[in-house]
């Protein structure tokens, strides 16, 4: 195996991710790898085969003990090394919300060392495929934008997932890296990716997507070229802290936003960003909507699931009826 | 229940997986199911005999478990398919059935909460000024969580009427026990407690009773908690897309030696039940079971009406 | 002592959460507190006496396991009790965060009983005073926001104190009670409150405020009364579900919103009261606003604390320069 | 270090302690103050004679813990009363003090990580092949904690070079400790995991050492964690706010009897210390403690220039 990349690799999301957390491992054996049977390649075979290239004192197989991994990832984080936790579904991270917003996301800060870096990488498989049941399922990241101390990346495609792998094992403070699971199965071009990507130009509203909604609104606005009707596709891929600027400057040119998320509604991150958006422009009579899940736990059917997930249609119908108001 | 009536019910489950087995190698979606082949002694030994108001919170490989709290085979068997007539009309599917009128709450997804639950459902019995009790399986994963410290910290401070019941099947997906508890052994630390912690063969179906019967005759008479750890295996792969090459073929094997229904049949055959007798019933079960899955098969799907009833709907 | 509410009674915010829960108490057995120092009063004395009054059989000492306390909140309602749930201080609610919003709130619907009442009272002691740090200080409404099946009360007064312990008790699914801790030290009638009430009546700018922030904007709406400048402050009481109704009917009016709100900006609850209003009015000229904390988590020092929390003074700052505009 | 240095480190926290009540007395604010009066033989035990390189993770009434760890007073001092140069310019007080570079990472505000934490510095411990050690204090509340059991089962498994102390004080706030814990104890659980487990007269330093010595010495030598409980009491309410109306005066009386500082006292004239020269060193540190908090209350405000740094900020 060859750690140098190559300027020509196509990998699967997957395999980006991996090639993200194990070209820092390379370079630098102070990072770690904890998780649940990452022993044997993690939940989603994320980390397969780092057990056997880098052996048990980097890949660290542990009990089914969140709450413990968790606090020793932050043990480890401040004794010096720089920890990737897995988690077995982002939707566990509740089960260590403590751990991640009261004490990882305020220790440097409440200890009076802003400016020291606590390198602890948080990712994780999530969001829907098909009828995986709300436990497994759901897009996890509004559920922790609300930490300062923080940062969220939700990459797309197999070259923002290995950008965004190797933002997150350059970030000074906890960051919790969003593996989209049909992210997982896109093949494509790893290097090139960068954080905060505009998917398509377009005059007539701004969309602004991320993990897979980015590819559900990249057709729609396929299909409304056909129409004449033009989407400037934005794909943030960090979460927080979000680069506003050019979502702003797009919806000042064209008076239209539509978030795309795959999270429920109510307290998405696209409220924060028709929020932020509204008060950057105020006095403008500006067309601002979402398009999410509505706030239903995913039904274990995939068929009944489907009937919920935010798809291509639905941008299309949005953007449509926003426009034609 | 007799022994018969037992093994009866463990053929059920097993009958059960056979054909969930058998549909995923015709390439055949059965969603979520989560094998239990191998476990039907310990799932049926902690789980029969008991009383409508006691409740068993089961895990995810329970199905026998179920059955022997008196679940009907349909009810699981349409909740795994989202057919209408199941408990949760897809909404949970077989991971997530209940019948909270025989004592059975349902399961939490995300491993944790099943043994405050537990404390919680001893408590009711105890401020009810009951003698039931409450049966809380578990197995490598949900074991190492600390709410089960916390909980079981509970109990024993409450002298709550509660039964763990830890499945010690040798693999966590594909993590061995070893791997995440000192010498392999789940239950060792509650020893500390000063409660009884009972390890058994989890094969073994009349171990399995003794050391159950014993815990839940404490827990009736305000005796307090009790562990039993079953030593098992699990014989099939974690769940369909796990192709368990992780497993030692000879381990397997030997597992398969000792496989629960066989060691169960031989006790009873030893016992003085006619083997011809079990072939029928074995016979019998096998083709009700066949019957109850192809009629749940060409039943209609369950239907989805509940949303606009839920809190906070929006969106789309 | 007598359990017939008169109409006259006069209770500081911290006894009119207990008068709600006691009433309940005397009217249902099933009703059981829980939590730890209950036997004390709790952590902030809003169970005192409830132990002395119904015994151990209805107020339940617990060890300091959040886990488990929560998990046999969930067992003791699901077998037909009624549990009143104490956490000490609300932020530490995250380490309840599975329990809560992947248990709880989803479990009637998951098991296909989701007109099965779930009654679950969560409640405990909430944000700021002076220098308690950043884990005793946060106001949490918007980490639990984002969880479908869940109902979330922010009480201002002691009527509305009143009145959100009685609806939380009379609510079918998992309710959380914010309890202020400024709010526990006024006074005021207990009778009359209700779930949403309108603060003041004015025609220049909407005003939504809730918890403490409802008392700063109320000075400011006065303040600006003074000077001409009319604001319509509503307060909801509940944020989730949250009845938009009035806020965009006044927004319709005024064409200017502002939400006072406690907690962090970044992902907080008036993003969504933003979004959903600018959802709601597409093509108006809004002026849409948010004062809230910044994004910085709580100083020890008070006199730190003091410089980032909003007030008063920001909230009449923020609305002349939303109109001056 | 000497049993009269270790005397010396428990006079200085008491002298902090009787500094810090007497201000409340006269009404001045003494934030977070948490007294440790009664604790200082099991705090100083516990945490003196360590490397810098092995780690303390206090509890939160634990100065003895950080002086005997090597944290400067002035430094603990100026945290407390938000004055520049102490460890975290106001951010964190008393509660937050920190001092990586001598193995004081911090303390976690709500209770449970500090378990994980000490399983993670222990693996690093272990990972970097050095023979350091990391000791952990906690009370009744984080005793009762998940975390707890999950990061002990990783130590055990891992033989990790950890030291537990559980600090049994008898109160968890106006709790008792045996509404907490099944006969008032706190660590006997864990005699399960077939570690050693050892309760100690937790005021009596050289009772203390011993067993402390031990499980270092243990985890040194690589031979895994192990708990050790300290009998003691909290001499003071929990807080400023506390009147300890609850506690009773009786039993408060005969803990008074058994003040760490009397016996310690008591054994160092029985080993053959001159009282006098105990005098003195008794009035020299008081009056040292007196000039330290003098001049740091008198010394400047910590500043907050900090923010313009931290992630995301936004706002009013
Ligand atoms: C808190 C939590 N962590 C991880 C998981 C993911 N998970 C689902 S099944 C499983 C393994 C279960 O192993 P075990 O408990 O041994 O039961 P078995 O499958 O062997 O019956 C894991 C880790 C989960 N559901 N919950
Ligand atoms: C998880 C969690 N629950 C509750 C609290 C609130 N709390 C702060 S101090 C305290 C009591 C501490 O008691 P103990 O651990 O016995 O230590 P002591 O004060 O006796 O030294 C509690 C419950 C907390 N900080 N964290
Ligand atoms: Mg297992
Ligand atoms: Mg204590």
């Amino acid at each position: 195996m060859s750690s140098v990349a190559t300027e020509t690799r196509v990998l699967t999301g997957r395999e980006a991710f991996r090639a993200g957390i194990r070209e820092e491992m390379l370079r630098d054996e102070r990072v770690l790898v904890l998780g649940e049977t990452v022993r044997s390649g993690g939940a989603a075979g994320v980390v397969a085969g780092l057990f056997d290239e880098f052996g048990p004192r980097r890949v660290i197989e542990c009990p089914v003990s969140e709450n413990g991994i968790f606090g020793a990832a932050l043990g480890l984080a401040l004794a010096g090394f720089r920890p990737v936790v897995e988690i077995y579904s982002a939707d566990f991270l509740l089960a260590v919300a403590n751990e991640v917003m009261n004490d990882m996301a305020k220790w440097q800060v409440q200890h009076g060392r802003p400016d020291e870096p606590l390198p602890i990488v948080i990712r994780g498989c999530m969001a829907a495929t098909e009828g995986l049941g709300p436990e497994h399922s759901q897009s996890m990241e509004p559920f922790f934008l609300h930490a300062p101390g923080l940062e969220l990346l939700t990459p797309s495609t197999p070259a923002t997932a290995y950008a965004a792998m190797r933002a997150a094992l350059a970030a000074t403070v906890p960051t919790l890296v969003f593996e989209h699971r049909k992210v997982y199965e896109l093949s494509g071009p790893v290097e090139g990716g960068v954080i905060g990507e505009r998917v398509t130009s377009g005059a007539d509203v701004t969309v602004v997507a991320w993990g897979w909604m980015r590819h559900e609104a990249a057709h729609a606005a396929e299909r409304l070229a056909a129409d004449g009707v033009g989407v400037d596709l934005l794909d943030p891929v960090r979460i927080r802290p979000l680069d506003l600027d050019p979502v702003i400057a797009s919806v000042q040119r064209t008076g239209a936003l539509i978030v795309v998320e795959e999270a429920f509604v109510t307290g998405n991150v696209g409220a924060e960003i028709l929020a932020r958006v509204a008060e950057a422009l105020p006095g403008h009579p500006l067309r601002l909507r979402r398009i999410a899940m509505p706030d239903v736990i995913h039904p274990y059917d995939a068929r009944l699931e489907r009937a919920i997930l935010p798809t291509a249609d639905h941008v299309v119908a949005g953007i449509r009826t926003l426009l034609g108001d | 229940m007799s022994e018969l009536g037992l093994y009866r019910t463990m053929l059920v489950s097993r009958a059960l997986d056979d054909e969930c087995m058998d549909m995923l190698a015709r390439g055949l979606p059965v969603p979520h199911f989560h094998s239990g082949a191998g476990q039907e002694a310990l799932s049926v030994g902690g789980a029969a005999g008991l009383r409508d108001s006691d409740v068993v919170i089961y895990s995810h490989r329970g199905y026998a478990q179920l059955l022997a709290k008196g679940v009907p085979l349909e009810v699981i068997a349409r909740d795994m398919f989202y057919k209408a007539g199941g408990s949760n009309a897809a909404r949970g599917g077989v991971m997530h059935v209940s019948a909270p009128e025989i004592g059975v709450p349902g399961r939490e997804g995300v491993f944790g909460a099943r043994f405050g639950m537990a404390a919680g459902f001893g408590l009711a019995q105890r401020l009810r000024d009951t003698d039931d009790v409450t049966v809380c399986f578990y197995g490598e994963a949900a074991g190492a969580r600390g709410p089960l410290y916390e909980a079981l910290n509970m109990a024993v401070l409450w002298d709550l009427p509660v039964v763990l019941i830890a499945e010690n099947n040798g693999w966590s997906v594909n993590s061995r026990t070893e791997w995440l508890y000192p010498n392999a052994r789940m239950s060792a630390v509650w020893r500390g407690f000063d409660i009884p912690v009972t390890v058994v063969d989890g094969n073994d179906l009349g171990e399995v009773r003794a050391a159950v019967g014993e815990a839940v005759r404490r827990a009736r008479a305000g005796e307090g908690p009790s562990v039993v750890e079953g030593l098992t295996y699990r014989l099939h792969p974690h769940i369909w897309w796990d192709d368990a090459a992780y497993v030692p073929a000879e381990e397997l094997a030997e597992a398969q030696e000792r496989d629960p229904l066989t060691l169960t049949r031989a006790a009873l055959v030893a016992a003085g039940t006619a083997p011809e007798q079990l072939d029928a019933l074995e016979a019998e079960v096998a083709e009700e079971v066949r019957a109850v899955l192809a009629e749940v098969l060409a039943g209609p799907d369950a239907q989805w009406d509940v949303e606009p009833r839920i809190v906070g709907v929006a969106g789309v």
